[in-house]
């Protein structure tokens, strides 16, 4: 299975070998309908996701190895994907307002019928975003990382053509940001 | 050599057949509805811009509760109303009874995507689809519909 | 004296007013007969059928502003539509109807259309590079190499016919033809068993020397933007549009003469002009029908049938000929 | 022009017109070609932009063509038209869109002779030429041209064949050169 | 005929096609450095017709975002709304009614044959051909009678609700849907005679456009793009969704990787999906078109979730990340045609304009969705 | 003489040409472009040509020798316009001028 040797390969990354439990979603859906806007002290205060290979079920989230990782080791991990064989299906971000921090993600997948979907996730501060690019290996993703750079800002490392491409040519606004007033 | 000419003799042949096809086709019916001149009916199902629903007296069934307001995803329909005293039966005593009364219904057509959430929302069946299809204006206030105008329209 | 003034003046104002009612009703009959090949009707409204659309479509054109583009060199930009239409008519001149409708027959006349076809390419160059449009200047060099290609196998096509007749008089040629289907060029003798085949390639090139789909690359819509008359608005598209319907009207006169005996009928009784107009609204038909049949053809792909399909069967047709002519 | 070509009913340019006695209207077309000849070379030779300049080269070949049609040669004014007009002026406007993209780059006199001293030079040129045509006595020969283009292909391929031939060659190694010279630096 | 060019510096100039351009259906930019007739360089402009679906997805409830999917790409909405429901019907955990999943397994492949039929249309048109278009539009006017007698809307349809359908099909439709598959075959084989057997279409497709299976990975492409370079990539089989795995088809693959290939591609999968069509209907199951108990606002537990489907473009795909809340916390879509357009800019280095040209209508490119 | 009745005379046609000599000698030491010369040089073999044609119609004792040796100088023109385009189109390559000035250099 690719799935099992993708993750290793994965996992392989990471000085701490043991590997990421993954943290039960927490229960909370079915109570705050009942709640309404009620704010709910109890419940602990989220902390970012720990860097690590999860392994998910397809059924449910529709991907099956999600991969969170510093920007450093973003190439290396892409590289393995590359030579697995994955192609690449997009590349976006996430404004993580309560966390300070923008998160770059990226999807990828197998055109084989041994279904793998892999996410690779890092995360970087929203006053400094700074992602290497990957549009050296996937020339694909040069479009999506320029996407990403219009809608959140995200500032791609060594990207050779990092100019607005859905929005305007003089836009400096990033849209998707959470604190982005129209 | 045989190639280059079968290659020449095979291409004459495909556009033969081409000529063929085409020329059936130049006596067959014109199939297209001249629309101006004739239209077709519409079907059961078409979802044109919405409209209000009179009840038997033939005032809105309407009783302005918001819930098409709230669903629409466009923020397409802004409706108004005051209420009013009437007296009524309950239990056997006459009360006065507070109810709502629809004072405006604008639908703005030029931002509605004809979703149908309105009515699919709409737990009194207040409101429908009209089958009105032929719009076209050069004016943006023709699309700002005021329907209950529209029903007082209908009605005389 | 003065008579010989008015017949020059009747001749030539019966070719504009013959060229140009082509042209007018020819865009209707294309509509018409494109409107039937897609299953729709075509221009119906103005008048019965849609007759008047032309009329109608003219004042529009004559009605709308010039304009004329910024950077543009406007000598040439203005001249080159009349350099487009007046080549046309000038070849009806010499064009015979029947054996005493022309307004002036001479010795040369097979010639002499051609050298008023190659007129017709300088216009378009001039209309390209006067524009300062870069899809006209592409447009039309496309556009004129693909007729300087193209007159090649039709000049050999000629020559063949105008060696198996023994004379370039357009008249004498349709002469030649009289008497019945039979005598027809088109048909294959025992001197020339490849006439078919010569008609076929001389109808393939009229096809391109008029810019007619599926050669139309000077002005292909789908990647050229209108080609070499992209910056041409109001009478100057018009002229154009004339002149290009008036060249399919020479076009399919010119294979009448030559291939399909003029004005004689198929059974070789009661000649006329009758026989002739229909043979050519038969042929512009066949225009018509394939400009809505095929796609269309790309510059390399048209360049290469000219050279190495159309151009070496011609040459192999004149040289067999000869040699045949010299046998028989 | 053989008088049996010009028939017709429409017919304009009947075979009086070249027979010597003056028909208005040959005169004044005779005068306008004459006058479209020498604008189109005034153009030709004047004209800033390269591309005007081969546009009044193809009316002065239009022109020209005329004149050859007065002078009792359809097939050679024909032939004119055919040539200079429809391959001539179009390869040259072709070397102009090849090769020319800035028209007005420079500007300022080209050599010693430019200027004031070409047009003397080329004026000198013209009036000797004129008056050497004007001054002479030129023997008019009662064998005329007729128009005849039997008579041309003929002599072509009889007196001349050995030239005719030659010519062959000649364009023949034109084309081939041409194309070497002007392929050379694209693979394609 | 495109090959290595050698350029010299300073021969080339700049061609602007589009914004407004014929072949560019719609709203796209390509600033073209050409050599003459050849393409030395390009670079894509986007974002004409850009209306950020995914910030009104993040800030509109689930139910809202409906008919914002089927505007993303006209031609063959059905697909796209087909993707949001999966997507959040997989987040919120909605059961669906096995009727309603055959009913929009029928409707998704009408509405894919329409797609492919204009797309058909217009490909043709590009190439200079005009009459195919109006065969296909007529072809296609049934498929949209048909859907607009089930959905209410000709193109932009808003029919499917999370848990199901809007409205239930009747036997109207059953039948012109059981009507509409041999006459769709008899005009497949038409249009095989009239275009794909024409010696001048095939010579201006053989051959032109090559996108090798590398490139594809490499930039993402997917649909007939891939399958036309001899990938056997089709999220309908490769990774079941729906009821697709109930039916029998075949996906189309080409290994030529050139323009007629992803013609093809397409022509077969019309074939296909009248065999999905015509098995849906025989299977199609009795029952309810929702389900019984749906929760009456929307609200997926937090957490990521990603769908893809085969629209007629390629695989799209929606990632909705969830916080808990009736409002999407972000609403990524991943657009198919983005990805195929993508991989345009480098594949026509070299090529002709007409054939660059060529190229760009058999990637089949529905601008909207590329801008989103 | 009528001036309607120019075309029947020798001197008239002798005079054309003289001009168009004239004018293709001004372009040629006047233009700086190789195209302009080119232009211009075409317009002097015109002249001669009407020379020839004008001698033909009027004096020869051969009513075709004239003609056919104007059809010869067509050929010729024809072949040095097409020479002509390509070494221009040489030159331009190499000097990416067509300006005389500035092809001045030996090696190419």
């Amino acid at each position: 299975m690719i799935k099992d040797t993708v993750r290793q390969a994965l996992q392989d990354l990471f000085p701490d070998p043991e590997p990421v439990i993954e943290e039960p979603v927490v229960e909370a859906a079915e109570g705050d309908e009942a709640d309404g806007d009620k704010k709910k002290p109890a419940k602990k205060k989220e902390e970012p996701r720990v860097n690590g290979v999860l392994e998910r079920d397809h059924a449910e989230h529709g991907y099956d190895i999600d991969v969170q990782l510093e920007p450093g080791e973003l190439l290396a991990a892409i590289m393995i994907l590359d030579k697995a064989g994955f192609f690449i299906e997009a590349v976006t971000g996430v404004d993580w307002i309560k966390e300070d921090q923008l998160e770059a993600v990226y999807d990828f997948s197998r055109y084989d019928f041994d279904v793998c979907r892999v996410v690779i996730r890092t995360r970087t501060p929203r006053s400094n975003p700074i992602i290497p690019t990957i549009s050296k290996i996937y020339p694909g993703a040069n479009w999506h990382e320029r996407e990403t750079h219009d809608f959140f800002g995200i500032k791609f490392d060594g990207h050779p053509h990092l100019i607005p491409l859905l929005l305007p040519e003089d836009a400096d606004f990033h849209p998707l940001l959470k604190d982005f007033k129209p | 050599m045989g190639a280059y000419f079968s290659e020449i003799f095979l291409g004459l042949k495909s556009l033969v057949i081409g000529l063929i096809i085409t020329f059936k086709e130049f006596f067959k019916p014109v199939v297209t509805v001249p629309y101006p001149f004739k239209t077709i009916k519409m079907s059961e199902r078409y979802r044109g811009h919405i409209e209000l629903i009179e009840d038997e007296e033939g005032n809105p069934k309407c009783i302005s509760c918001g819930a098409c307001q709230r669903a629409c995803p466009s923020g397409s329909i802004s409706l108004a109303s005051k209420s009013v005293e009437y007296e009524a039966m309950v239990k056997g005593e006459m009360k006065t009874k507070k109810k709502k009364v629809l004072t405006k219904y604008n639908l703005n057509f030029t931002t509605c995507s004809l979703c149908g959430q309105c009515v699919e929302n709409c737990n009194f069946g207040a409101i429908t689809f009209s089958k009105d299809y032929n719009l076209a204006s050069s004016r943006k206030e023709d699309f700002h519909f005021d329907l209950l105008k529209r029903l007082q329209e209908r009605n005389s | 004296m003065s008579l010989t003034i008015l017949n020059a003046v009747i001749a030539v104002v019966a070719a504009i007013a013959f060229a140009a009612v082509n042209a007018a009703y020819l865009v209707w009959a294309e509509r018409r007969g494109a409107g039937r090949i897609q299953r729709r009707p075509g221009p119906n409204v103005n008048g019965p059928l849609g007759l008047l659309q032309p009329p109608c479509d003219g004042i529009k054109l004559m009605a709308k502003q010039i304009m004329i583009p910024g950077g543009a060199d406007k000598a040439l930009f203005m001249v080159a539509p009349a350099l487009a239409m007046a080549p046309a008519i000038m070849s009806f001149v010499t064009i015979p109807f029947s054996d005493t409708i022309v307004a002036h027959s001479m010795n040369v006349g097979v010639l002499m259309i051609f050298a008023f076809a190659s007129l017709g390419a300088m216009s378009i160059l001039l209309a390209g590079w006067g524009s300062r449009n870069k899809y006209a200047v592409m447009a039309s060099v496309r556009a004129v190499s693909q007729n300087i290609s193209y007159e090649i196998p039709m000049l050999i096509t000629v020559i063949t016919i105008v060696m198996m007749t023994g004379t370039m008089d357009l008249k004498e040629l349709v002469a030649g033809q009289a008497g019945g289907m039979w005598n027809w060029n088109a048909v294959p003798s025992l001197a020339s068993p490849l006439m078919p085949v010569s008609f076929l390639i001389f109808f393939i090139c009229s096809l391109a020397e008029t810019n007619r789909a599926p050669f139309d690359l000077g002005e292909a819509e789908s990647e050229l933007v209108a080609g070499f008359h992209t910056e041409y608005g109001s009478m100057g598209f018009g002229l154009f549009f004339m002149g290009e319907y008036a060249n399919i009207v020479i076009g399919a006169s010119l294979i009448t003469i030559l291939f399909l005996g003029g004005w004689g009928c198929p059974l070789g009784l009661f000649p006329g002009v009758w026989w002739f107009l229909l043979k050519i609204y038969i042929l512009i038909f066949s225009f018509i029908w394939i400009r809505w049949t095929f796609p269309r053809t790309t510059i390399y792909g048209l360049l290469n049938l000219s050279w190495k399909i159309l151009i070496p069967i011609s040459l192999f047709n004149l040289l067999l000929t000869a040699g045949l002519l010299k046998v028989f | 022009m053989n008088p049996t070509d010009a028939s017709g009913i429409l017919g304009f340019f009947t075979a009086d017109g070249f027979a010597g006695y003056a028909d208005p209207l040959a005169g004044i077309v005779f005068l306008i070609m004459l006058a479209t000849t020498i604008i189109g070379g005034i153009i030709a030779c004047n004209s800033e932009r390269l591309v005007r300049a081969v546009a009044g080269l193809a009316l002065c070949f239009i022109g020209v063509a005329a004149i050859y049609y007065y002078l009792n040669s359809p097939f050679v004014a024909m032939m004119q038209m055919l040539i200079y007009v429809g391959a001539v002026c179009i390869t040259i406007a072709f070397a102009i869109m090849l090769a020319a993209p800035e028209e007005n780059k420079k500007k300022g006199p080209a050599g010693p002779l430019s200027g004031p001293l070409g047009l003397i030079t080329a004026g000198l040129a013209t009036i000797g030429m004129i008056g050497l045509a004007v001054n002479t006595k030129f023997i008019v020969l009662p064998k005329v041209n007729m128009g005849g283009v039997k008579l041309i292909g003929a002599e072509l391929l009889t007196s001349y064949s050995m030239v005719f031939e030659l010519v062959s060659i000649v364009l023949l190694i034109a084309i081939i050169g041409s194309l070497i010279i002007a392929r050379h630096g694209r693979s394609k | 005929m495109s090959g290595p060019i050698h350029i010299q510096p300073g021969e080339t100039f700049t061609l602007n096609v589009g914004p407004q351009h014929p072949a560019t259906h719609g709203v796209l930019r390509v600033k073209m450095e050409m050599d003459g007739e050849y393409i030395v360089k390009a670079e894509t402009v986007l974002g004409y017709i850009h209306r950020m679906h995914e910030l009104m997805g993040e800030n509109r409830t689930y139910p809202q975002v409906l008919p914002n999917l089927s505007r993303l790409d006209y031609l063959g909405a059905l697909g796209y709304t087909h993707a949001h429901v999966l997507a959040v019907e997989r987040a919120a955990g909605i059961e669906v009614p096995e009727r309603a999943e055959y009913i929009r397994a029928i409707t998704v492949e009408l509405n894919r044959i329409a797609s492919h039929l204009f797309w058909f249309g217009a490909f043709v048109m590009d190439l200079g051909g005009f009459t195919p278009l109006m065969y296909a539009i007529e072809d296609r006017e049934y498929i949209l009678d048909m859907l607009e007698a089930v959905t209410g809307s000709r193109l932009t349809y808003c029919y499917y609700r999370f848990g199901g359908l809007y409205n239930d099909i009747d036997d109207d439709f059953i039948d012109a849907a059981k009507a509409f598959i041999p006459r769709m075959r008899r005009q497949l084989k038409k249009y095989d005679a009239l275009v794909t057997g024409n010696i001048i279409f095939e010579k201006r497709l053989k051959d032109i456009g090559p996108i090798s299976a590398e490139m594809c990975r490499k930039y993402g492409a997917s649909g007939p793009v891939a399958r036309g370079a001899g990938i056997d990539f089709d999220v309908r089989k490769n990774e079941p969704y729906s009821v697709y795995s109930e039916f029998d088809f075949d996906v189309p693959v080409y290994h030529e990787c050139d323009s007629l290939a992803r013609y093809m591609v397409r022509m077969d999968e019309m074939e296909q999906s009248l065999r999905i069509i015509e098995q849906g209907l025989e299977k199609l199951p009795d029952g309810p078109i929702m389900p019984k108990k749906k929760p009456k606002l929307i609200k997926p537990p937090k957490g990521d979730y990603y769908q893809a489907v085969e629209t007629a473009r390629g695989s799209f795909g929606i990632r909705i990340v969830s916080d808990g809340t009736k409002n999407a916390y972000r609403f990524k879509l991943r657009s198919p045609t983005y990805s195929n357009m993508s991989l345009f800019d480098e594949a026509c280095e070299g090529m002709m304009i007409m054939d660059a040209l060529a190229m760009m209508g058999s990637l089949d490119l529905v601008i909207p969705e590329i801008d989103r | 003489m009528s001036i309607l009745n120019l075309h029947n005379s020798l001197n008239t046609y002798l005079i054309l040409a003289a001009i168009l000599f004239g004018m293709g000698i001004y372009g040629l030491v006047t233009r700086r472009t190789l195209i302009g010369m080119l232009i211009a040089s075409e317009l002097i073999l015109v002249g001669s040509s009407i020379n020839f044609m004008a001698f033909n119609r009027f004096t020869a004792p051969d009513p075709t020798v004239g003609q056919i040796f104007t059809l010869f100088i067509m050929a010729i023109a024809a072949a040095e316009a097409a020479i002509g385009l390509s070494i221009t189109i040489a030159v331009y390559r190499n000097y990416k001028s067509v300006d005389t000035e500035d092809i001045v250099d030996l090696k190419g």
